[in-house]
């Protein structure tokens, strides 16, 4: 027996959904979606969920991070309920869901609050500045440290206490009982799907999203790295400048690419951009690009008189670090990983209760 | 009364372009219909077999044959018997007159 | 008719279309004693229903009800037909009188003469796809429309003929005359009624059904075809190879209830005609399994459910989903993918012939016979009723009315009761003017 | 006389020649001495056969023709009509039936089929040979028609009517007009809303020439037939002479001590014995409904257009034909289906719809504010254990239309619980319009059924959602509202006075769906609108105005040609006793004397051919044309021969 | 084959109803609901319309059975039509007594115009009881 929320169709419209209560369940996006598969059968359970009120049914399902927005669904769907879309707003529903400071549905719901979160952000790194009177070599080095310590504190303080709630929620509360061995057996499928993403080559478009998507993920993992471990904009290495320089590059221009796209609305998934969409995207590319002419600037020895420059770049870090990584759309690589995982031991455990 | 008949067509003979299209018509099913018939010769056969003894594409086979059919160049035989084909085989000419 | 035939300039009505709703109602008006000229575009009168099997929900046949009433149509002392011909360029000369010029297309054929005796199309060496077969068998460049056809004489299609002169040959009546040429006659009236009928929906519009390269997806019309007794193949056959189906599929709202292809309205007939095509195929080919992958089944006239159930009860299977893909296999057979959305599920199901239970749209093209007049529609092209609510045949111009499926879907019941009252309509209209 | 006889047999497509062998058919009866040419044909009503058979008739001198086809309800005319262009009487034609009861009913037994069919044209044959040539019967119509029901279909098939030049007597049961369009407020496809356009009908009505209008009143009786009907009404008074002046009316009303269900509201409220349905109602005059009135006086203090002691008329009127246009009535749940009238939250659609139109700023029911509501759909119709399988056909749509109403009107949500919904045609744009409005379309299997429970002030409609695979869902709504269907009306006593035939919906049947829709068996009876089938507003419409027509092309040459069966006196045997005049329902037999000797005549005006007096004749002096001794025995032998 | 089933079948003459039974029999067909072949049915205006002498006379040709379709409360000439054709059966089975004809033979039943079902199983009865006695 179900329980239905009625003001759960007009929540999900706050975060992207719209149209999909025009669905008159044909099941033609679940048939035309590549992924789809007869024990995994989606989007329009999940359209259906979320038009009838069962937001437990939502809750508990992994079946939105299974989808890779390839749109056919909704180029397709003969009512126009943008399932695609839906798919996509309940990954944000999702994220707000899992995250327990909140605040992730505060930004996803309201744009005035993450304006506001980016000023704030901007306006405190400023006023450290300030504070430090813009000395570069200080700022240069809190900024490293800031990096490090922000993804062990994002790590350690949101992201996983997030997961441990999307464990609840998904395997714990639905009674999903899965032995231990399992979670060591299908660990494997955790990292293929975290750094391959293998599941897009499913979808039914293009190899080259696949291709772009997978460059852009090792190439922002990767700058990460050379940045924070190997200190790129201090060290004189050159084998690692190098290195930063094409990762950084990739970063910028595969997110060019991206932007470009979602401007020309080419295909289904880039028609419906949401501001935390934008803000991925464009984040991303200004921290490619701001780090790339930043390591420009230090080999051209141009830097100090431009300290700007590292300031701005820096915001952005900070605004990515802060707000991006632990409450927008960042997580999605997280999570999505998280499912595929989930989604593995949840089958396996069924194989071997079927034994 | 024989040199009347093709009166009305000899006045446009030279006003009308017969068209491409018509004449390939013309070509393609005069060239099916003896292949067809040639195989039908052999006696009756399905369609799977008549396309494979005429070398011909099954569907465009199945359009011929039906036409052929229609007219009354080939009759519709026996099923095979996996109730699943019809044989064909070719209509004998018979005096006219009967209805 | 030589016995009706009298030409006549003047008319009370004209009727635009012969099927079976402009057949009725210019019955109906010749019945009240009214003059009516109908103009039909097509080689025969009868419309679409002429060319059906049986109809749904009491399985007569169509032809047996469509003949008498277009025999006596045809036959009647107050209509002169035009077949084959387009009315064009209706225009008001006065509030009560309108005129128009009939164009009437060359058979190459003397209409008197002809016996119909298809001595012409059987010397006729040239093959064409068979119009009224909808492709599924060839017929001659001169040729009989079908035979049933009213009026029952041969035509020449000049764009296939390579005239050479067999048929003039072979015609002992002496019909055959290349010298035809397009005749125009004036004609006046005071009233028109617009019965143009439909069209259906072109299944190449979707992608994913491979219609056209999966040769053994087919649409109903054709099916239905191979269910009357004039059919083109022996026996209710595949297309591609002749084989005898034991599993077909119909796929319901092919073009119909769908934003993709901006036809977003029910077509109101074709879950019917496709339960009455599934009960038909269990009665011609009695191992044949039918599946019936559906939306909503629209089963609401009178008899209708009772149909369904009917259906139901002698083993068609009825499957709730919108079938998303058709794939060929090898040997011909379909792959269709599909959820079964009441088990919630993508499934793929093999068939070797898939009916594709294509929709109806509106016959476009009617708004440009009133040149200056502006004749209405409604978003999807269909003649706009413009008092629904109290004069369901009016449109926007006085004087014209809509009878059928001209101003949107409608099944043979609901377009003869049309047909009625535009009739009704008409009547008191021309009434009223004197 | 010999008879040269040609004897068609038709293929009918497949449709007979599949199950008989139509050749084999032709082959038995050629050799008759009487058959001068047999053919077979594959579609015998085509046009070219016809033609074919008018030639042969003209070419070979035939004198009588037999069509072996289909049933003779179906082609009879058509070939009669072949026989007259060949130049026959249409009486020297006989028609076999060997498709609905030959070929079709054996579909199982072909070769039996066949000697059955062999048989019957044999009898047909025999038949043939007997047939006299006769002329139709020509008899006086009145052009004027009654028309039983002023709902929306009556009053414009009146209008029309009397537009093309026909009288009518509008006929309506109830004080007031305007049916159950009057009772629903804005309608789908126009602006207008139900009042208005009675409004509008019901001023053309009253204003037109040719319209008599007649309220309260009802037909009791009826004799004659086509072209000549009698009918006997009667008219209940309203007992209100004129309109009282507006202040007295309202007082009247307050001062009534009797208080009634007010069935216009489907007793959502109460009515007093003086009432008037809504302020506009037409036509103006407040009605006292005297079942419930008291005769207490009190109204007669303050209108002085009141009199009770008007009486009950009985009037005659005479008529060419009768369109019946009764309309429906909507289902009443029995108690306690769907929890109907056990708990109190649960109504029906058509009080709904009324209650929306008595609510114009906020929903309250029961003193309760209204915030969201499930509609359950098929209440009534396509029953599984009762005998309503039918569709009705209205229902999704109006109910949907409903729910975009409140929601436009009150902002409210609500949830459906269907069985599929039919929202034919542009209707489906309606399905669409609500869906994006987010209702919610919960679809149920018809052997799980909603189960409707309340939770203190919450009811809670508890239903499994076919689409979400079966999921149990506790939906809770304010208000339950059953979508009931159409049925037919319940006092249906005039089918009985004119002897309409009833379907297997329990509607009136027509003809032939497809051929004569509008049309029954009873000659000059037609029908339109709901009583017919289900159907929405246009297509009542529709219907109606297609019997207008029909009714108007029938009489208004005033007269009618009708067929020669008649009873036929052998002068020579009858020695009057009087039985066949007692048997004739028609008092068509008269006693005369002819040469001194007593004997019965009939009268042909009044004669309708039943035959109802042949088998009571001690001396078989009576013969009905068209079925005579020689004719209805040579089939008797012919069909063992 | 046929041979044989024309001497031994049962056969019965059905007098029908124009308007009221006989479209009943026709819908029977239109449903393919099967009865006997050597049913044969002549229609008239009314089942009051019968003539005792008819039923006699088929019996005499070696008819098996009469049945009448009557109208029954349907009738649309007159209420009294069941009361009629009753009477008609009445006295026919005084005739068909004296003759030493089984009143089993003569049978009749109201089939209204929908009535097809109802009139296929009084059919498929009357000619299964008739073989029975036909046998015995």
């Amino acid at each position: 027996m179900a329980k239905i929320n009625p003001e759960f169709l007009d929540e999900l419209k706050k975060y992207g959904g719209n149209d999909f209560s025009a669905c008159y369940n044909c099941g033609n996006c679940t048939a035309i979606c590549s992924l789809s598969t007869e024990d995994n059968s989606f989007p329009r359970m999940m359209v259906r969920a979320s038009v009838v009120g069962l937001e437990e049914k939502v809750t508990s399902s992994l079946d939105p991070w299974l989808c890779y927005y390839c749109g056919d669904c909704s180029l397709y769907c003969p009512r126009g309920a943008n399932p695609g879309e839906l798919m996509m707003a309940l990954r944000r529903w999702l994220t707000a869901k899992y995250d327990w400071t909140g605040l992730s549905g505060l930004l996803y719901k309201y744009l005035p609050a993450t304006i506001l979160a980016f000023v704030l952000t901007a306006l405190a790194v400023i006023g450290l500045a300030i504070k430090l009177n813009f000395e570069m070599e200080t700022i240069m080095h809190y900024g490293h440290l800031f990096e490090m310590f922000a993804i062990l504190g994002v790590f350690m303080v949101i992201l996983t206490p997030n997961l441990i709630r999307m464990w609840y929620l998904v395997i714990f509360k639905p009674k999903r009982n899965i032995p231990i061995a399992v979670y060591f057996k299908g660990i494997g499928e955790l990292f293929i799907h975290m750094f391959t993403q293998k599941r897009t080559l499913g979808c039914s478009n293009s190899q080259t999203r696949w291709f772009e998507h997978l460059i852009l993920v090792f190439g922002y993992l990767t700058l990460l790295f050379t940045t924070v471990v190997l200190d790129w904009f201090g060290t004189e290495n050159f084998f690692i400048i190098a290195l930063g320089y094409i990762e950084s590059a990739v970063v910028f221009i595969v997110t060019a690419h991206f932007m470009y796209s979602r401007v020309n609305k080419d295909k289904e998934l880039n028609k419906h951009s949401q501001p935390s969409d934008w803000l991925f995207v464009i984040w991303l590319f200004l921290m490619g690009f701001t780090a790339f002419v930043v390591r420009l600037f230090i080999d051209f020895d141009l830097l100090a008189a431009n300290f700007w420059l590292y300031l701005l770049h820096i915001t952005i870090l900070v605004q990515w670090a802060v707000l991006i990584v632990p409450f927008g759309k960042w997580t999605h690589f997280l999570y999505r990983s998280f499912a595929m995982y989930f989604s593995s031991i949840i089958q396996l455990s069924q194989e071997t209760k079927g034994k | 009364m024989a040199s009347n008949k093709t009166k009305t067509l000899n006045l446009v003979k030279d006003k009308i372009q017969v068209s491409e299209q018509a004449k390939q018509r013309r070509k393609t099913y005069s060239a099916m219909k003896k292949q067809i018939l040639a195989a039908l010769e052999e006696g009756p056969m399905t369609l799977p077999e008549l396309a494979k003894a005429t070398q011909l594409p099954i569907n465009e086979v199945t359009y011929y044959l039906m036409t052929l059919r229609k007219y009354g160049d080939v009759k519709t035989g026996e099923i095979d018997d996996n109730d699943e084909f019809f044989y064909y085989e070719l209509k004998k000419q018979q005096n006219h007159g009967e209805d | 008719m030589p016995e009706t035939t009298v030409i006549k300039k003047q008319y009370d009505a004209l009727v635009i279309g012969g099927g079976i709703a402009g057949g009725e109602a210019a019955l109906n008006l010749a019945n009240m004693g009214f003059s009516v000229v109908l103009v039909e575009k097509d080689l025969s009168l009868g419309g679409k229903m002429i060319h059906l099997s049986k109809v749904f929900p009491t399985l007569d046949c169509a032809a047996c009800i469509t003949t008498p009433k277009v025999s006596e149509t045809a036959r009647h002392p107050n209509i002169k037909i035009y077949t084959y011909s387009e009315v064009k360029n209706i225009k008001k000369q006065s509030d009560k009188l309108f005129t128009a010029t009939v164009f009437k297309k060359p058979r190459y054929v003397n209409e008197d003469i002809c016996t119909g005796c298809e001595d012409c199309e059987n010397a006729c060496p040239v093959i064409v796809e068979d119009q009224y077969q909808h492709d599924l068998v060839g017929r001659k460049a001169v040729y009989i429309p079908f035979s049933i056809a009213n009026p029952r004489v041969a035509n020449i299609d000049m764009d296939n003929c390579i005239l050479c002169g067999a048929c003039e040959k072979a015609c002992l009546a002496e019909a055959i005359d290349f010298t035809q040429v397009i005749q125009e006659i004036p004609i006046e009236f005071k009233a028109v009624i617009v019965a143009t009928g439909y069209d259906m929906f072109d299944p190449k519009k979707l992608p994913n059904y491979g219609f056209e390269q999966n040769k053994n997806v087919v649409t109903a019309i054709q099916m239905e075809r191979q269910l009357v007794p004039t059919r083109p193949f022996n026996s209710v056959l595949r297309p591609k190879d002749g084989k005898m189906p034991n599993n077909i599929a119909y796929v319901l709202c092919a073009g119909s209830r769908d934003e993709t292809v901006g036809n977003p309205i029910c077509s109101q007939i074709c879950c019917m005609y496709s339960i009455k095509q599934a009960q038909l195929i269990m009665g011609a080919l009695p191992m044949a399994d039918v599946t019936i992958y559906y939306l909503h089944i629209r089963a609401f006239g009178k008899g209708f459910n009772e149909f369904y159930q009917q259906a139901r009860s002698m083993g068609v299977d009825f499957v709730k989903g919108k079938v998303a893909k058709i794939t060929e296999k090898e040997n011909g057979n379909l792959i269709v993918r599909f959820e079964d959305v009441y088990k919630g599920k993508v499934k793929e199901a093999e068939h070797d012939l898939v009916v594709l239970s294509t929709g109806i749209l509106a016959n476009k093209g009617i708004v440009e016979l009133f040149p200056g007049l502006n004749l209405e529609t409604d978003p999807f092209n269909y003649v706009k009723q413009v008092k629904e609510l109290e004069n369901p045949s009016q449109t926007s111009i006085p004087g014209v009315f809509v009878a059928g499926t001209a101003s949107g879907p409608m099944d043979i019941p609901d377009s003869i009761l049309s047909a009625g009252a535009a009739s009704s309509e008409t009547a008191s209209y021309i009434r009223r003017l004197s | 006389m010999k008879k040269k006889i040609g004897v068609y047999i038709c293929h009918c497509g497949a449709n007979i020649a599949d199950h008989i062998d139509v050749e084999k058919v032709r082959e038995s009866i050629a050799s008759d001495e009487v058959v001068f040419l047999s053919r077979t044909t594959m579609f015998a009503c085509s046009d070219s056969s016809q033609k074919d058979m008018v030639d042969d008739i003209k070419k070979q001198e035939l004198d009588a023709i037999v069509v072996a086809s289909c049933s003779p309800k179906l082609h009879l005319q058509t070939f009669r009509n072949v026989a007259v262009r060949g130049g026959l009487n249409k009486y020297n034609y006989v028609q076999v039936n060997i498709r609905e009861q030959g070929s079709w009913a054996h579909s199982d037994t072909p070769a039996a089929a066949t000697e059955k069919a062999i048989q019957l044209v044999k009898a047909g044959i025999a038949r043939v040979i007997e047939s006299q040539e006769l002329t139709p019967l020509k008899i006086e119509a009145h052009n004027k028609v009654a028309i039983i029901g002023a709902g929306v279909s009556g009053l414009r098939a009146a209008v029309e009517l009397a537009d093309m030049g026909t009288h009518v007597d509008l006929i309506e049961r109830e004080h007031f007009i305007g049916g159950r369009v009057s009772q629903w407020g804005q309608l789908f496809v126009s602006e207008k809303n139900g009042e208005e356009i009675v409004k509008k009908l019901y001023e053309t009505v009253i204003d037109h020439p040719m319209i008599t209008l007649y309220t309260g009143t009802e037909l009791i009786a009826r004799s004659g037939s086509v072209g000549n009907y009698n009918l006997q009404l009667k008219i209940t008074p309203r007992f209100v002479t004129q309109e009282c002046k507006i202040g007295a009316f309202d007082k009247a009303i307050e001062i009534c001590p009797v208080s009634v269900d007010d069935e216009f509201n489907f007793s959502l409220n109460k009515r007093k014995a003086i009432y008037k349905n809504y302020e506009s109602e037409f036509p103006h005059i407040a009605a006292i409904d005297m079942l419930n009135c008291t005769k207490c006086g009190k109204c007669l203090e303050v209108c002085n257009s009141i009199n009770l002691n008007q009486e009950i008329l009985i009037e005659n009127i005479t008529v060419g034909s009768i369109l019946l246009s009764t309309g429906f009535d909507p289902y009443e749940p029995s108690e306690n289906e769907f929890s109907y009238k056990t708990i109190d939250t649960v109504i029906t659609l058509q009080q709904f719809k009324r209650l929306v139109e008595l609510s114009p700023n906020k929903l309250i029911y029961r003193d309760k504010e209204i915030k969201t509501i499930g509609f359950i759909y098929c209440v009534g119709s396509l029953q599984i254990k009762g005998d309503n399988k039918y569709c009705s056909r209205y229902c999704c749509t109006s109910a949907i239309h409903t729910a975009i109403q409140i929601h436009r009107k009150y902002n409210i949500k609500s949830y459906h619980m269907n069985r599929g919904i039919r929202t034919y045609g542009k209707q489906e744009l309606l399905y669409t319009e609500s869906s994006k409005n987010g209702d919610v379309y919960v679809e149920f299997d018809p052997k799980k059924e909603p189960i409707i429970s309340k939770n203190g002030k919450q009811t809670i409609i508890k239903v499994v959602d076919l689409l979400t695979a079966k999921e149990e869902l506790d939906i809770p709504v304010d208000l339950v509202v059953l979508v009931t269907g159409m049925v037919p009306r319940k006092d249906n006593s005039i089918a009985d006075i004119l002897k309409v035939p009833i379907g297997r919906d329990k509607f009136f049947n027509e003809i032939h769906p497809k051929l004569r829709p509008v049309e029954t068996v009873i000659d000059g009876v037609l029908i339109a609108g709901a009583c017919q089938s289900p159907k929405n507003i246009t297509e009542s419409l529709k219907s109606s105005l297609a019997a207008a027509s029909k009714a108007n092309s029938l009489i208004s040459k005033g007269e009618i040609e009708l067929e020669p069966t008649l009873a036929v006196i052998h002068i020579a045997q009858c020695d009057w006793c009087g039985k066949c005049a007692d048997a004739c329902p028609f008092g068509a037999i008269l006693k005369t004397s002819i040469d001194g000797k007593e004997v019965a005549m009939v009268n042909n005006a009044n004669c309708k051919g039943c035959g109802m007096c042949l088998p009571v004749c001690p001396t078989d002096a009576i013969d009905l044309i068209g079925y005579t001794n020689r004719e209805i025995e040579s089939m008797i032998d012919a069909l063992i021969d | 084959m046929s041979e044989t089933t024309k001497n031994t079948a049962i056969k019965v003459l059905v007098f029908s109803t124009e308007k009221i039974s006989d479209p009943a029999i026709d819908l029977a067909g239109l449903l393919k609901l099967h009865y006997p072949p050597t049913v044969y049915v002549i229609p008239l205006p009314c089942s009051s319309a019968v003539k005792p002498k008819w039923i006699l006379r088929a019996f005499e040709k070696g008819y098996d059975g009469v049945f009448i379709a009557a109208d029954g409360t349907d009738c649309s000439f007159s209420e009294s039509c069941v009361e009629k054709t009753s009477d008609i059966i009445a006295q026919t089975h005084i005739l068909m007594k004296e003759k030493g004809i089984s009143p089993a033979k003569l049978k009749m039943a109201a089939i209204c115009s929908v009535c097809a079902e109802p009139f296929v199983k009084h059919m498929n009865n009357f000619v299964e009881e008739l073989t029975r006695n036909k046998i015995n």
